[in-house]
């Protein structure tokens, strides 16, 4: 604790001094300005690391609680209440390391309006460690929605051709969901006069009669954000057309946000509706796994086949959430780390791609392994990761996640787990071949001849995902530590819950 | 002495031709003079009424109305000249200088 | 309804509707007289006894003049126009009271046709119609000296009602009504002439501009306009409108008479009730004296004075009027 | 006859002040020479902030004055403080405008505070007549301002057609006024409602008069049938009188609509609600899909602002529940505090770029504008975020209020028509953004600095008050518990 | 209330009469023997030049919009002098304001050269 700050405060907010820092600044400071913004990012990540290690692993309930009365809406306080547990935790620290990671890699790609991208990065990185230690749904609300505004921004200003067109859809996509869960959202403050989760987690029975709708409120939201099947199309152009640094946070935090949603609020506040659509859930799911993986396998562009991978891997973690068994709902929960890591590693070798060629097409590769080594050996070990090979963090993930819905009581069916194994055989497909078009073989352009290799800037970018992949590739047990008292206490209560009425 | 109920149908009537005035006629004077004419359909009633509960407020009421009518008046007629000096009609129909 | 009353009011109405034609025709002789005598000339004494049948003799002439309507005119209102032109002057005076009550034939009877309890709002309305025919005539004849005497006689009425208007104020400020009755019996002992001079005095003036009388004829004045609002009308129609001026200024000096000379009051009226119209005939035998006797005298106003003195000095003067009648009824009356 | 006191006068001290005022800046305006107009616009603002200080004064005090005419209570107090900072907001954004269009003119000052001692006396009035006297008092003013730059055509269109509208909407409102007096004998509230609940009043003439109220009312804040002059008015008026309208003679016409519908018609609520129901649903589509076809900034705030009386009629559709009641006064208040901020900030940008001799800016001229000027682009930005309702800014709030409100009264259907016009309109709001931002460009302030002062500091009170709305909420909720 | 407007009305009725009656008289008795030049607007002996009625000035306009405003702030003098005795000092400042208000409206209009014929 600094000067007796909150930790969880001083996370969350730490980068807005970033931003207030960076205002000195003129705009033609580029280096000074994105030094600042490392540093900033830096520290919050070592913030980050401190809430860790005051945090009791073994205890499965929120820690670290704040609580500061803030606005009181006729007899309605909306309080600003903080606190984690072993999920959020995963995703803060997620966020803080990716936030660094993605600021890093914007070193020699932003070249234009330095300022105002830094200013706007570390807005939305307050944004979204918001959203994960809100624990007040109106507060949780605002920080969810005004995570768009600083991404709408880096995708219409920094973005592709297409930009505006993304940057729209993205903005109206998600927000068309959000404004479903706010009508939700009041509904229950009134219904059950707070908005405190934690209250509002043991008045779960007061919804009973709504709780299909309510349910289905927030999972749009969240669907939408996750993306889970037919609500996907936002994705790919906003990840194609976003900056390198912007499909890094999209596909590592602002995705997980969706998932993180589902599991804080549509599983404890709507237990048996929760259980109820699991199954329809788990269809979709698995429609995901199944589709994102064989549109990704079709994709030309390699930017675009990264996002379409998203919505595969997703998928998997949207099925290990609704199997509702504490194996699955823990694979889920790494599988968010997972997909963070790897599609976030991926997007910043793209990254790395388009600014030596500035191309992403597949035929314009090939070959690249003897041009750019040091390149070529990193891309294939996040392209492993992400295809879920042993000993990388993605096979952990995925296979904890089978593993769970193939014994889940919820979803009664081994065909869940069946047909998203087979994504897992589809992502090693269309992750291979594309490294192959890319990588191997002989170089088929003549541009292709004169690429540099990293620089030890990209090295440093790249390599904190590496350890990651390795480190929970081959020991979880820290991870799992953080997250199974959480999840167990979530998957006992749930089903507790469920049948207390069936 | 005439029951009450005449003095309302002539109002009716008189507010309903303001009203039919105001959405059909197109020279701006007509339909200022058709708002004239429902101002008075109200004053009409107002002072029917008056007169059946035997009080003195809905005259008084009248009284101000008809200041607040002549004040309407200035401003309208003032309006339509400046409007007339400048485009040379006062055709409501032809007031399309605005559009997006 | 009892029928003898009504049998009373038509009575009424037809003595008064002789007394404004018999007398509009008399006016002109009178005023043929007097401003011959004040210019040293005879005036018409050929017809009839010192040409007492002068205006039979013109009306008759005037009925045999053929009447024209110009081209382009709007039929209809050119026709209208003069009628409603005298009606309303015609039966302006209907509230005026002419004395008290008499005995006549065994039957109680007011001398006056109607004595409502707003008569100066509606001597006020009344005249405000009269400027309806006055305009429409200048609009309706297609000319262009009738339409410039049409406008500029409704400008200058309606300018100089304001100040007609505010000088009745001090009357029913006194009385405390606006019935012409209470204010001439009000006036039983004290004639309001004197205590509110200035209110007369505004009368006098708006009342000449209200009926378009010298100094104030600029709607007609011929070396401009050849005849104002009226050039188009010959015959019987420009009768109709001779007739509504004269019995106009007989009606002004009525009203006014009854506001602030005491009306019919006079020495011995309770006592003889029949010499209430007397001294009111005499009030405004002299008050049409007066009248001529300006136009004798005073030379037309120039058109931007006339307006200018309407609106700068009469408009503010009447406002001082009502002010100070109010300071001193509160001071006096009690 | 009881005669007014010292007392009465007392309670309407801010407005006494403000008529007086008017009177003296029309009178010394006409000494003031035309190169000195500035001394006309300061004096107005003083004027205001002489009657904004009187109006503190009387904050939490309540009652009656002039035989139950017009009423002083909490409500009455904010719509005062309300109208009076919008006049002051007019009064900065005419400033530069003005001379910037060769229309420095002293009676834009003396007309824009007669107009708001209307509104104010509308937001106390008491009687239906004095509401009718101070719509009057406040429009017709406005018809004037509407048509300030003459002889320019576009303005003297808008004035003739607000002028016609408003007194077509003045008409139906005065004849809805006579039916109540009909029904009850009464035209002030107490007695219009002692005479409801002795069971004295004539049930079915009340109806049509309520209905009538209603129409006028509904041309008079331009919700969805009664809006076809908004556009037009909006756009040819002068643009500091454009902004003036839309926050000034909406929160006054949604005054005394609340104040009438609560008070008056509490019992007609259940066939009222329809109708205000269909009213709200109706200008939230209407305005908000009209509004995506804009190109004109001034046309697509007027429609804008069509859409936006609909979200506050929103919360006041269960207003027969008399438990919701006073939550529904509160929200509107709340969101139209919002709005107003909101609405200025928008207008003020735009005040701020238009040159002169303009019809309003075109979306594509505001292209580059963050880039050039970082502050104006950010007040465009938040205020458009505003609009939309993005949280951490006041429009959020307000919405939220709203919304909670609706849901509260079981509008759940109409509630979700909001959220999803919202979205509509979130796409046309950040078109403009998106100019703004994204687009290159070269705008150019136009000389003067006040409109950008009133644009930063709306947009600095949308943000910050965000962080803090609980004084703002209990502000909104406590002065109206006064009221009745 | 009727007792007191009748004998107007029958008044009314007979003046209309009589004045219909002097037009009849004189379209019964006056020739009708009109030519084109005859019939021609009177302008002076010349020929007409240009429409008959053309467009009014302004000014006449302004006369109008004053005459409504100031003749309406008559209106309530009246009712205010029947009842001035019984408010007394009252109604006299009441009276001071009214007609305040009307001297700063009559002094703008002044100055601002509305009054000028020309």
């Amino acid at each position: 604790m600094i000067s007796g700050i909150h930790p969880l405060l001083l996370v969350t907010f730490f980068p807005l001094a970033g931003v207030l820092f960076i205002t000195f600044f003129r705009e033609e400071q580029k280096g000074a300005i994105r030094w600042t913004a490392l540093i900033t990012s830096l520290i919050t990540f070592g913030l980050s690391l401190m809430v860790l290690a005051g945090f009791k692993t073994a205890n499965p309930d929120i820690q670290m609680e704040l609580r500061i009365p803030w606005v009181n809406i006729s007899g309605l306080p909306i309080d600003f209440h903080a606190g984690i547990d072993g999920i959020s935790l995963l995703m803060v620290l997620l966020t803080t390391l990716l936030s660094s990671v993605a600021i890093l890699s914007t070193w020699t790609a932003v070249q234009d309006r330095v300022k105002s991208f830094m200013q706007v990065f570390l807005l939305l990185e307050t944004g979204m460690l918001g959203v994960f230690i809100s624990l007040d749904l109106v507060l949780f609300y605002i920080f969810w929605e005004f995570t768009l505004i600083p991404m709408y921004f880096l995708i219409g200003i920094w973005g592709g051709e297409r930009r505006l067109y993304a940057s729209f859809k993205f903005f109206l996509f998600t927000m068309a969901g959000s404004l479903i869960m706010l009508l939700a959202i009041l509904y229950i403050g009134l219904t059950a006069h707070t908005f405190d989760w934690t209250e509002l987690s043991q008045l779960w029975a007061l919804f009973i009669p709504a709780q299909t709708w309510l349910f289905l409120a927030f999972a749009l939201a969240f669907a939408i954000k996750v993306p889970m099947f037919p609500l996907h199309t936002w994705l790919p152009d906003a990840h194609v057309e976003a900056p390198t640094a912007g499909s890094v946070i999209l596909a590592g935090v602002m995705l997980k946000m969706g998932a993180y949603g589902f599991l804080r609020f549509n599983l404890p506040l709507f237990p048996q509706a929760a259980v109820q659509l699991a199954p329809w859930m788990a269809v979709l799911a698995v429609i995901g796994i199944i589709y994102g993986a064989l549109v990704a396998f079709a994709q030309k562009d390699v930017k675009k086949l990264v996002a379409y991978s998203s919505v595969s891997h997703m998928g998997f973690v949207m099925l290990g959430i609704f199997a509702f068994t504490p194996q699955a709902l823990s694979g889920s929960v790494l599988q968010m780390v997972n997909h963070g890591i790897s599609t976030g590693g991926l997007f910043l070798i793209v990254g790395m791609l388009y600014e030596r060629r500035h191309t992403r097409l597949l035929a314009d590769f090939g070959g690249l392994w003897k041009v750019v080594p040091i390149l070529s050996a990193l891309t294939l070990i996040v392209v492993l990761s992400s295809a879920g090979l042993p000993g990388t963090n993605g096979f952990i993930g995925e296979f904890t996640i089978l593993l769970g819905s193939f014994g889940s009581s919820v979803l009664k069916s081994p065909w869940f787990g069946g047909l998203a194994a087979l994504g897992v055989i589809l992502a090693a497909v269309y992750l291979l071949t594309m490294f192959e078009k890319v990588f191997l073989g002989p170089i088929s352009a003549e541009e292709n001849l004169n690429l540099k290799d990293m620089s030890i800037r990209e090295v440093f970018t790249l390599l904190p995902l590496i350890i990651l992949i390795f480190w929970i590739g081959l020991y979880p047990a820290f991870f799992y530590s953080l997250i199974n008292p959480t999840v167990e206490k979530l998957a006992s209560t749930v089903l507790t819950a469920a049948q207390a009425v069936h | 002495m005439a029951p009450i109920s005449y003095y309302l149908v002539l109002a009716i009537i008189m507010f309903f031709i303001g009203i039919l005035g105001v959405l059909i006629r197109r020279n701006a004077l007509i339909v200022f003079m058709s708002l004239e004419l429902m101002f008075n359909a109200a004053n009409l009633v107002f002072v029917a009424f008056s007169r059946q509960y035997q009080a003195l407020n809905g005259q008084i009421s009248v009284f101000f109305v008809m200041t607040v009518a002549a004040a309407e008046v200035a401003i309208g007629l003032a309006l339509m000249v400046t409007i007339f000096r400048t485009k040379h009609s006062i055709d409501v129909d032809q007031m399309n200088n605005l559009k997006g | 309804m009892d029928a003898a009353l009504i049998w009373e009011w038509i009575i009424k109405s037809v003595v008064i509707l002789l007394v404004m034609t018999g007398g509009f025709a008399y006016v002109t002789l009178y005023e043929r007289r007097v401003l011959a005598r004040m210019q040293v000339r005879i005036g018409p004494n050929r017809v009839g006894w010192q040409g007492l049948l002068q205006p039979v003799a013109d009306g008759i002439k005037l009925i045999f003049k053929e009447e024209l309507t110009p081209v382009g005119a709007d039929r209809l209102i050119f026709i209208l126009a003069p009628v409603i032109t005298v009606i309303p002057a015609l039966i302006v005076t209907a509230v005026v009271p002419w004395g008290t009550e008499v005995n006549l034939f065994g039957r109680i009877v007011p001398l006056r046709l109607a004595d409502i309890n707003v008569a100066v709002l509606y001597i006020l309305s009344v005249t405000s119609i009269s400027v309806y025919g006055i305009t429409l005539a200048g609009w309706s004849s297609n000319n262009k000296y009738a339409m410039l005497g049409g406008l500029r006689a409704t400008a200058q009425m309606i300018s100089y009602e304001l100040a007609l208007g505010m000088a009745f104020v001090g009357p029913i400020l006194w009385t405390g009504s606006m019935s012409l009755g209470d204010i001439v019996s009000a006036q039983k002992n004290l004639w309001f002439v004197v205590i509110m001079p200035l209110g007369f005095i505004i009368y006098v003036i708006a009342s000449l501009a209200e009926v378009n009388r010298s100094p104030f004829d600029m709607p007609e004045a011929e070396q401009e306009l050849t005849a104002g609002y009226h050039t188009e009308y010959s015959g019987m129609k420009f009768a109709l409108f001779f007739m509504a001026e004269y019995i106009k200024m007989i009606g002004v000096s009525m009203i006014g008479a009854t506001l602030f000379l005491g009306g019919y009051q006079g020495p011995f009226v309770d006592a003889y009730p029949w010499l209430g119209p007397i001294y009111l005939f005499i009030k405004v035998a002299l008050w049409l004296f007066f009248m001529i006797w300006v136009r004798a005298t005073l030379p037309r106003f120039r058109y931007d004075r006339l307006m200018a003195f309407g609106w700068k000095v009469l408009l503010p003067l009447s406002l001082l009027y009502i002010v100070v009648t109010a300071v001193l009824r509160l001071l006096v009356g009690g | 006859m009881t005669m007014p006191t010292v007392n009465d006068f007392l309670l309407i001290l801010p407005e006494v002040v403000l008529l007086i005022w008017a009177l003296l800046i029309l009178l010394i305006d006409l000494w003031i020479p035309d190169t000195k107009k500035y001394y006309t616009a300061v004096l107005s603002a003083a004027g205001l902030v002489i009657s904004a200080g009187c109006a503190f004064a009387l904050l939490g005090r309540t009652g009656s004055a002039f035989s139950n005419m017009v009423v002083l209570d909490g409500f009455s107090s904010v719509l005062s403080i309300l109208f009076l900072l919008s006049g002051l907001a007019a009064v900065a954004l005419a400033y530069d405008y003005l001379k910037r269009n060769a229309a420095q003119r002293g009676e834009y000052y003396t007309l824009l505070l007669f107009s708001i001692a209307g509104m104010m006396l509308m937001a106390s009035a008491n009687d239906l007549i004095m509401v009718f006297l101070s719509l009057e008092l406040l429009s017709i003013p406005l018809y004037i301002l509407a048509g300030f730059f003459r002889p320019r055509l576009a303005s003297e269109e808008a004035a003739l057609k607000y002028f016609l509208l408003g007194a077509f909407s003045s008409a139906i409102l005065l004849f809805g006024i006579a039916w109540i007096y009909g029904s009850t004998g009464h035209t002030d509230f107490p007695g219009i409602v002692a005479s409801i609940d002795g069971g004295r009043a004539n049930y079915l003439l009340l109806l049509i008069g309520a209905g009538l109220l209603l129409v006028g009312f509904g041309f008079k804040i331009g919700v969805f049938p009664f809006h076809m002059w908004v556009p037009d008015t909006y756009q040819g008026s002068p643009s500091s009188i454009g902004a003036f309208m839309t926050v000034a003679t909406k929160a006054a016409g949604f005054a005394a609509l609340l104040r009438v519908f609560l008070v008056l018609f509490p019992a007609e609520a259940p066939i009222m609600a329809g109708i205000l129901w269909g009213l709200s649903a109706a200008s939230m589509i209407f305005g908000n899909t009209v509004a995506i076809a804009q190109m004109n900034m001034k046309r697509l705030l007027a429609y804008s602002s069509i859409a936006n009386a609909g979200y506050i009629l929103m919360a006041f559709v269960p207003y027969g529940n008399p438990v919701i009641a006073q939550e529904a006064v509160s929200s509107a208040l709340f969101y139209l505090l919002a709005y107003a901020l909101t609405s200025f900030g928008a207008w003020a940008v735009m005040i701020a770029l238009e040159p002169a001799e303009s019809d309003g800016l075109l979306l594509q001229d505001f292209s580059g504008l963050g880039r050039k000027y970082p502050w104006l682009g950010a007040a465009l930005l938040i205020s458009m975020l505003s609009f939309i309702g993005v949280p951490l800014t006041m429009g959020f709030w307000g919405k939220f209020y709203l919304f909670k409100t609706a849901v509260d009264g079981s509008q759940i259907p109409l509630v979700l028509i909001g959220l999803l016009t919202s979205l509509v309109s979130a796409y046309y709001y950040l078109r403009i953004v998106m100019f703004a931002y994204f687009k290159p460009g070269e705008p150019q302030i136009q000389p003067g600095r006040w409109a950008s002062v009133v644009a930063v500091i709306c947009a600095a009170g949308i943000f910050v008050l965000s962080f803090i709305p609980t004084p703002v909420f209990q502000f909104a909720a406590q002065m109206i518990m006064g009221m009745k | 209330m009727l007792n007191d407007y009748l004998p107007i009305i029958i008044l009314l009725v007979l003046a209309t009469v009589l004045g219909f009656l002097v037009l009849i008289i004189g379209a019964l008795f006056g020739p009708r023997r009109p030519t084109q030049r005859k019939a021609a607007p009177y302008e002076s002996g010349m020929i007409p030049y240009g429409p008959g009625t053309r467009r009014i000035s302004v000014r006449y306009y302004l006369v109008a919009v004053l005459f409504i405003l100031f003749d309406i702030e008559t209106v309530f003098f009246l009712p205010w002098a029947v009842v001035f005795r019984q408010l007394g000092w009252f109604a006299l400042i009441e009276m001071l304001v009214f007609i305040g208000i009307l001297l700063i409206g009559f002094v703008y209009v002044w100055k601002k050269g509305a009054l000028e014929w020309e």
